[in-house]
């Protein structure tokens, strides 16, 4: 499941909601980004999130289905928000449910690697100096970069 | 066709969309980007620097080589940062 | 931090007190474990949860504090149930924030299956046809032995 | 001594924990273990198979050659299945 929004999600609902009712789930596994207080050495007052509506909701439902093909996932939540969000504020969260542990913490991390680098949203920060917006980190294409299958894996 | 501009992009041609009528000749993203460049100095500073510029048509990823007809949705943005 | 409780927990109040305040955290990562209604192809009607009380505390804190070496962690907390639960009920809560998104999924996974294998709790299953106890998995020695430093790593 | 039985080695000597003082000689994990074994059926059964079985001397794991002294708490159990 896919929701792109505005407002706050309550982690601890959304976990119990995935899996209410399926027994056959032994592990869950959560990711919560939030808006740290500071970044490049500087300070953040606050960080606005732009995003593309409609496109948006198809890069991470694609996401979500490829992370289905490679483990085996017995349920599975992205919450993005967008607008203006303050340090602390929660920005993202990715829960996936498996009844294998180690396929849910893989398939987690793919999502949080994966989204940071192929859905499309834009940070613009508040600092003392002014608004700016955020450049891309090669380090978040690095981690997205572990996931892409080996040529030889492609043709299976 | 449709076009739209996220982040520093609509910073600098001063709107988050517009629909306009490119020439005929206009049959590529890197041409469609060639003559928006005509269009103003907001253009030419907005799609300045090529390499740090990404396209979607009809909200899929593309290349600078991939068509673009009437009635596509086109966009230019930097490089993600979500997450 | 480390708690060995009867009762269950909340995992959204958890993961909220966890960073409440602490604007350097930019990843939280969670791994809940439930009580699966199957095990060996088995329906299972309850298991009880057995622990050496006060070694259990003692080899958590341990374990957590390995991770603590080996990673950048902000905050951690290991919740731990004992008793008789149902299937769906929760078992464990561990949470890792990170001002690294990598180290805080890195982490978690260390310390579950460490805890798989290190802290001294027994489960005993309740199927159709009695009561049994559950006995260890090999797998879960394989996950752990993964975050076994090399013999040339030990010397570091 | 004090010692200490969880899960079915429990169930097989019987109790969950007893204050014990073995002879002299019984100076580590194994000569505790044989010595228990010739306490009756039940400690027989619970240590027949030792390869199924770890020990703890005084809350950290241990193998059999450790040293059990008086005072010790000693604890015997199958492998863990937490998590």
């Amino acid at each position: 499941m896919i929701r792109v929004q505005r407002e706050d999600f309550d982690p601890g609902a959304e976990l119990a909601a995935l899996t209410a009712g399926d027994h056959s789930v032994g592990g869950v596994v959560s990711f919560v980004g939030l808006v740290r207080d500071m970044a490049a050495g500087q300070p953040i007052r606050a960080m606005t999130l732009e995003h593309y509506p409609g496109m948006t909701e198809k890069k991470l439902a694609e996401i979500e289905t490829e992370a289905r093909k490679r483990w085996p996932i017995e349920a599975s939540l992205i919450v993005h928000r967008y607008g203006r969000l303050e340090p602390g504020a929660r920005i993202v969260l990715v829960i996936v449910a498996s009844s294998h542990r180690q396929a849910a913490f893989e398939a987690c991390a793919f999502l949080v690697d994966w989204l940071k680098t192929q859905a499309p949203f834009w940070k613009e920060e508040e600092t003392e100096a002014g608004t700016h917006w955020v450049e891309a980190k090669s380090e978040d294409d690095d981690a997205a970069a572990r996931w892409r299958k080996r040529p030889n894996e492609a043709a299976e | 066709m449709k076009l739209l501009y996220f982040a520093w992009l609509k910073t600098r041609t001063g709107r988050a969309e517009e629909e306009l009528s490119p020439p005929d000749g206009v049959a590529t993203v890197g041409a469609l980007v060639d003559w928006l460049k005509t269009r103003g100095p907001g253009y030419q500073a907005a799609f300045a620097e090529m390499r740090a510029i990404r396209a979607a048509v009809n909200q899929e990823y593309v290349g600078l080589d991939h068509p673009v007809r009437p009635g596509d949705e086109v966009a230019f943005f930097p490089p993600m940062t979500g997450g």
